[in-house]
């Protein structure tokens, strides 16, 4: 049982995204996460999971700026987007430089046509040619969208919306793409069918993706590397398939945990927290 | 180290629970009080009856709406249409020759009764909407007040009010009815002191915070918002009553109109949600500054030998006032209740105060 | 040596004491204006506050009043009770003895403590009309026509126009849905009664400035006349909607608060042949306007913007205070100085057809009558100028006398 | 019963209820923006109407001019006021707002009359007074231009919000956070929705202003605008429009009806039952959106 990221490949210099050592309060109050360091390589699609409530949004939020309208703060630590510190700027200029997160809970513009929601997104970027070409990319990734292109996003179904959510953060040309909880709430044929277009668009586009999700089994299905998130910190970083072998991973987040109560797995957390 | 917290250890609940834990919060209390009480010797006779009474009941009106405002969460725009119920209730009362004491009790009574219908119609929405129906409440009632002679009193729709007449004394000298002001007031804050202690108070706050979330650990917000709103309505209709008695001398529908009740939430929000001292700050920033900036306006012209019309004289004190409004939400929406508390947290620890970080 | 230290003293305490002397000669009759300059009554009250003021820097320049200068005090109170029963307790403080409110919240709240400390309060032209009874309200001084007394000289201008009879006449009340508004709803319903004649009533709420509907419903009723009870831009809306109704301009009489700054805004052809009760000349004809005009403002010396003086509402700031300073100066004549309210009451009450130079109808004041006649006339604005339709009348006195007696009783029943 | 007049009361109420939408069309263009319910529109439209005399009567441009020039200005002066003051105020409790927004009017109406003084000024755009009729109805002239104008307005609006900015502005109606993650820049959308709130309340000045003249009074239009916003939903244009009509007829005919009764007033009456019941029936208004709140 290690805890230690040293396994990892050390490609200095290729990560598109890299946090260093970063602390985030709430409210000036509110400890979320410490201590956190995460890479992502170029072109690479890492997962990073974790139990509810792990810090894994607040990460996220860090990353994309979101965590100023929530009142939280960087107060540590610094957070790299292809080696530049982007850590005071304004979500809508990370987005511009190429990081986009798909909020958790889908959040389409439920009052506009999902056609209408990609073009809110493209405002970005100024070009109309721009945007008619990244609309039909995400059609063709996403074919049921433009079936439904102009009933009102809010009627669509859970995996629609979350297409859509995709969609819409593909519009704005992203280098990064960042999932929050893709899965919640979807049934898994959906959610294998939606992480298979990510992973396409992953190789065809070039596109890096931090994948989070609670939904390990799906996750370490697609991504080539895993971090573990448990109570603001990281526990855990391994490539897929070890992590998919690692005995306590395959007890508490893949299903294996047969016989296992909530006490014990409060217990290993506490355990965790110990040792890191 | 001002307001000097250790070194004092209570020793039981009680202690602990008191009103005011601190030794320097008890001295400034009660230098207050003694203040209030020996004001009719220290203020001038013109501060006395203009500035400190009216302030006085204005501020136990606040507190009174910052019961429902601050402590509920719930809207009112129509408080002062319940103070005027107060008022009227009482004056018609004491003319019809019922004791003074027990006229005032009733017109309070009253106020609740048509609060408490308020809040029926009221409270099945919230936020802006509960807003506006009250404000829609507040225009019914002066409606009513001004178009039914026998409330508003005749063609000139003013109304005398009788000589002020406690246990059957004529209460007629400024310190006399200052006293009248001053004790309802000392009552309304004690009264809201305590609630910040008691299950009602919570329940309050927790139907203020999320009445859904307040609903489903057991407490029933309709009922705590119903009394919220019965409670604040007989403070408003007694401080009405106290206020026409005790200062108007006379009650016109014009005391009690839609804009009076745009100046208390202004006294509430200045002063503070859910602050007892913001309100006594709030009541006298709305109440005492336009008429305080008027004469420095005047006088600063005068000093810089500007020659402003007296016109334009009357403008720039109103603009200021709408600036300060505006300034105070902008440095501390929390309003002049905070600010005073961000000064006395400052000096709980002053001055060690990097034992904050 | 001892004897120099004492007589310096001597010198000192005489010196003092004539400079006291000096100061008390010197010592100006203050009148307090606390009225409403920023909210509701802006229309009227900056050009009244400035026609005070000029007319007394030219009696100041004169010596004063009996040898004592004036002392305009204005203050606003922003149409607030509270402010303005600051203003007048701050001030009563300071020795002034004779106050003017001139806003009718500020009135009613004032009014009881000024009864009750035994001051002298000016309400010519505004205020309860009640307070003309001088039995009742001894302290208060309403000089000039009441709204009552207005509204009856009105009906008896229409009466004579019809020749003596109002059978089977129309008469259409437009007013703002308020006190003021209200006010003269009894004399007329009273007169309506006993002339014979149609009162159709048109409420409009406040602010009032939404006619649209009030006018639709005169044009269907279609009244001879049309008295309305306005306030400064409500006149505007009215005019326009008669025009736009296509009801003739020349039916309507209006309540003597109508200045030039509405004729403006209405367009000064469009409101040609629309009447007004006026209670105070117009234009700059009168003497004591050709002097501010020559004095003050030739030389630059005026209170406020010259254009004020071309406005009705400076001419009654005028009339306004051409009373109050001619009661002041028949106390100080009577009494001597120094004042009393009581000597200032005796004053007014002793004004014997006082008409400030043409300016008013003649008041004669008695302790019993305080409102000195209640005589208005009609004019009509003839494109240009106002031009008198009627000589002063004052009609109806019994039934203005009545409605009087009855308020007032009301006001001293209670206010025991 | 009489048809006739009841049909010309309740047209020339649909018209001047249609100039109430135009005050309640900047609440709304506001509050789908930015949830603010802004207390402070009766005084732009005061202060819009006022900024085009200054051009005109000031600088002596013609109306013409006059009128784009301050248009110009007040969709600036829009901004401003939004990044000045209320966006500190973003995420705070209603409360806080609502008393900004009063302060502000309080603010600009004593600016206004500080620099222009308490007495009206004529509003000159060339609107005839003659009477204008329909058959046997009685038009008001000045009402029906400003219905008219209203609704091209509306027209204007509807367009817009088809645009790819106007798509922008309702995406941030919509959602600020999945705003902000697609790179939107909220505040710049919100301060946009203030600026042409003020455009409109300079058009509602320009109209209500040569209906009734040029003064503080103007802001008092608030009232009737809130009414409106609320009638049709805070949250929708199309929802003011109806229910200015609606409110508009229904002012109109009763006080055409019930006034006799009452004895005046009962247009207030109506306004204010209107209000209460829209609230407590369909809190959202005829035409708003239904927000569902989670705990």
């Amino acid at each position: 049982m290690t805890a230690t990221p040293t396994q990892v490949p050390d490609e200095a210099g290729d990560e598109v995204l890299t946090l260093n050592n970063v602390e985030v309060i709430y409210d000036r109050i509110a400890l979320a996460i410490k201590g956190v360091s995460v890479q992502v390589p170029r072109g690479g699609m890492i997962a990073l999971l974790g139990a509810n409530g792990a810090g894994k949004s607040t990460m996220l939020k860090a990353v994309s700026g979101l965590l100023a309208a929530e009142r939280g703060l960087v107060t540590r630590g610094e957070v790299c987007f292809m080696g530049e510190d982007i850590g005071g700027l304004a979500p809508q200029r990370r987005v511009k430089m190429g990081i986009v997160q798909v909020l958790e809970g889908r959040r389409v513009f439920e009052h506009l046509t999902p056609d209408e929601n990609l073009v809110a997104a493209s405002a970005i970027h100024g070009s109309r040619h721009d945007m008619a070409r990244n609309r039909d990319m995400v059609y063709t990734y996403f074919p049921r969208l433009r079936e439904r292109r102009a009933a009102a996003a809010g009627y669509l179904s859970g995996g629609e919306q979350q297409m859509l959510a995709i969609g819409r953060a593909l519009m704005t040309q992203p280098k990064l793409l960042m999932l929050d909880e893709p899965s919640l709430g979807l049934a898994p044929f959906l959610v294998a069918e939606i992480f298979d277009i990510v992973r396409r668009i992953n190789r065809e586009e070039g596109l890096s993706v931090l994948l989070v999700e609670q939904n390990a089994v799906a996750a370490l299905e697609v991504v080539s590397h895993g971090y573990l998130m448990d109570n603001g910190r990281i526990v855990m970083h391994d490539s897929a398939e070890a992590m998919k072998k690692n005995p306590d991973i395959q007890q508490f987040y893949l299903g294996g945990a047969e016989g296992r109560n909530f006490h014990d797995i409060k217990h290993y957390s506490r355990r965790k927290r110990w040792l890191s | 180290m001002l307001f000097r917290q250790a070194g004092i250890f209570h020793t039981d609940y009680a202690a602990d629970r008191a009103m005011f834990p601190i030794p320097l919060d008890r001295w400034m209390v009660g230098v207050l009080l003694a203040l209030g009480l020996a004001a009719p010797w220290v203020f001038s006779s013109l501060a006395l009856t203009s500035y400190v009474m009216p302030w006085l009941i204005w501020a136990a009106a606040a507190l009174g709406l910052n019961l429902i405002l601050g402590w509920a969460g719930q809207f009112h725009f129509g408080y002062a249409a319940i103070m005027g119920i107060g008022a009227y209730t009482a004056v018609h009362g004491v003319r019809a020759g019922i004791p003074w004491e027990i006229a005032v009790v009733l017109g309070g009574l009253m106020a609740t009764v048509v609060g408490i219908v308020f809040a029926f119609a009221a409270l099945r929405v919230k936020g802006l909407y509960l807003a506006l129906s009250t404000l829609a409440l507040q225009f019914v009632m002066d409606w009513v007040i001004s178009h039914v002679p026998a409330i508003s009193g005749g063609v000139s729709a003013t109304l005398q009010a009788p000589t002020l007449r406690l246990l059957g004394q004529q209460v007629t000298s400024e310190a006399g009815l200052y006293y009248v002001a001053l004790g309802w007031c000392l009552f309304v804050t004690v009264f809201m002191l305590n609630l910040r202690r008691t299950a009602l108070g919570r329940a309050l706050v927790a139907v203020r915070e999320k009445d859904f979330a307040a609903a489903v650990i057991g407490v029933q917000s309709f009922y705590y918002k119903l009394v919220a709103f019965a409670t604040s309505s007989f403070i408003g209709g007694v401080s009405g009553a106290i206020l026409v008695f005790t200062f108007y001398h006379a009650v016109t529908p014009e005391q009690f109109s839609v804009n009076v009740s745009i100046e208390l939430l202004a006294m509430v929000i200045v002063g503070g949600l859910a602050s007892i001292i913001g309100s006594y700050f709030g009541a006298a920033f709305i109440l005492l500054l336009p008429g305080q900036i008027n004469q420095l306006v005047a006088w600063t012209a005068k000093l810089m030998g500007a020659d402003i019309g007296v016109e334009t004289l009357a403008h720039i004190p109103q603009m200021v006032y709408g600036a300060l409004i505006i300034g105070v939400l902008l440095v501390e929406p929390m309003g002049l209740g905070k600010l005073y508390a961000n000064v006395r947290n400052y000096l709980l620890v002053w001055p060690f105060g990097y034992a904050r970080k | 040596m001892k004897k120099t230290w004492i007589s310096t003293l001597a010198g000192a305490v005489m010196l003092l004491a004539g400079q006291a002397a000096l100061a008390q000669k010197a010592e100006p009759v203050r009148f307090a204006l606390c009225y409403d300059l920023s909210k509701a009554y802006t229309f009227v009250t900056p050009q009244i506050v400035q026609a005070a003021k000029d007319y007394a820097d030219i009696l100041n320049a004169k010596g004063g009043i009996q040898g004592h200068k004036i002392e305009i005090i204005a203050q606003d109170h922003g149409n607030e009770p509270q402010r303005g029963i600051e203003c007048y307790e701050k001030l009563k403080r300071e020795g002034v003895m004779i106050f003017d409110t001139l806003s009718t919240p500020v009135s009613r709240a004032v009014l009881p403590r000024v009864m009750a400390d035994g001051n002298i309060l000016l309400q010519s032209f505004v205020g309860r009309g009640d307070a003309i009874d001088g039995d009742v309200f001894k302290w208060i001084f309403p000089i000039g026509p009441t709204y009552w007394g207005q509204v009856a000289n009105d009906i008896q201008y229409i009466k004579n126009y019809h020749k003596g009879s109002l059978k089977g006449v129309k008469v259409g009340f437009v007013y703002p849905d308020y006190a003021f508004g209200q006010e003269p709803i009894p004399v007329l319903k009273t007169l309506a009664a006993t002339e014979g004649f149609e009162l159709q009533l048109y409420p409009n709420p406040l602010p009032g400035k939404d006619q649209a509907a009030l006018w639709t419903q005169v044009r269907r009723a279609n009244p001879d006349w049309i008295i309305t009870w306005n306030l400064s831009a409500m006149h505007v809306v009215a005019a326009k909607e008669m025009k736009r109704n296509g009801i003739p301009m020349d039916k309507l009489i209006s309540v003597n608060w109508f200045n030039e700054v509405d004729i403006n805004n209405i367009g000064a052809a469009e409101a040609k042949g629309m009447k007004r009760g006026t209670n105070v000349v117009g234009g700059q004809n009168h003497p004591l306007i050709q002097q501010i005009l020559k004095d003050l403002y030739g030389k630059g010396k005026g209170n406020g913007d010259r254009k004020n003086l071309d406005d009705v509402y400076y001419n009654t700031g005028l009339a306004m205070y051409s009373v109050a300073f001619e009661g002041v100066r028949l106390a100080i004549k009577q009494g001597g100085w120094p004042l009393t309210p009581a000597k200032i009451k005796a004053g007014m009450e002793s004004l014997r057809n006082f008409d400030a130079n043409g300016l008013i109808a003649p008041v004669t004041v008695t302790a019993k009558d305080h409102g000195g006649g209640g005589k208005t006339r009609i004019d009509m604005w003839d494109g240009t100028k106002w031009t008198p339709q009627s000589d002063w009348i004052s009609a109806y006195g019994d039934v203005v006398e009545k409605v009087i007696k009855e308020q007032s009783a009301e006001f001293a029943k209670t206010s025991k | 019963m009489d048809l006739t007049y009841l049909l010309e009361l309740s047209v020339n109420g649909a018209l001047a209820g249609l100039m109430y939408s135009l005050v309640a069309m900047g609440i709304v263009l506001i509050y789908k923006s930015s949830s603010v319910p802004n207390l402070a529109q009766g005084s732009l439209v005061m202060l819009g109407a006022y900024i085009v005399l200054a051009f005109s009567n000031g600088l002596g441009a013609p109306m013409w001019m006059a009128i784009p020039l301050a248009m110009a200005f007040m969709f600036f002066a829009g901004m401003g006021i939004e990044r000045l003051a209320l966006r500190r105020l973003a995420g705070r409790p209603i409360v806080m707002i609502l008393m900004m927004t009063l302060g502000l009017d309080i603010f600009l109406r004593a600016g206004a009359m500080t620099i222009w003084g308490g007495s009206g000024r004529p509003m000159r755009i060339g609107i005839s007074d003659d009477p204008l009729f329909l058959g046997p109805l009685l038009l008001n002239r000045a009402y029906v231009v400003g219905a008219a104008v209203t609704l091209v307005l509306f027209a204007v609006f509807v367009l817009f919000f088809r645009t790819r900015r106007g798509v922008v502005l309702r995406a941030i109606s919509d959602d600020y956070m999945a705003s902000w993650s697609v790179g939107i820049s909220v505040e710049r959308g919100v301060a946009l929705s203030w600026a042409l709130a003020s455009v409109v309340a300079t058009t509602a000045g320009v109209l209500w202003g040569s209906i009734q003249s040029v003064d503080q009074s103007l802001s008092t239009l608030l009232l009737k605008g809130i009414t409106v916003g609320v009638l049709g939903g805070l949250d929708s244009l199309g929802g003011a429009i109806l229910a200015g009509i609606l409110l508009g007829v229904l002012e109109s005919v009763a006080s055409g009806y019930l006034d006799k009764l009452l004895g005046g007033g009962s247009r207030d009456l109506v306004v204010a039952a209107v209000l209460i019941l829209t609230i407590m029936i369909r809190p959202h208004g005829l035409f708003g959106r239904h927000d569902i709140e989670r705990i």
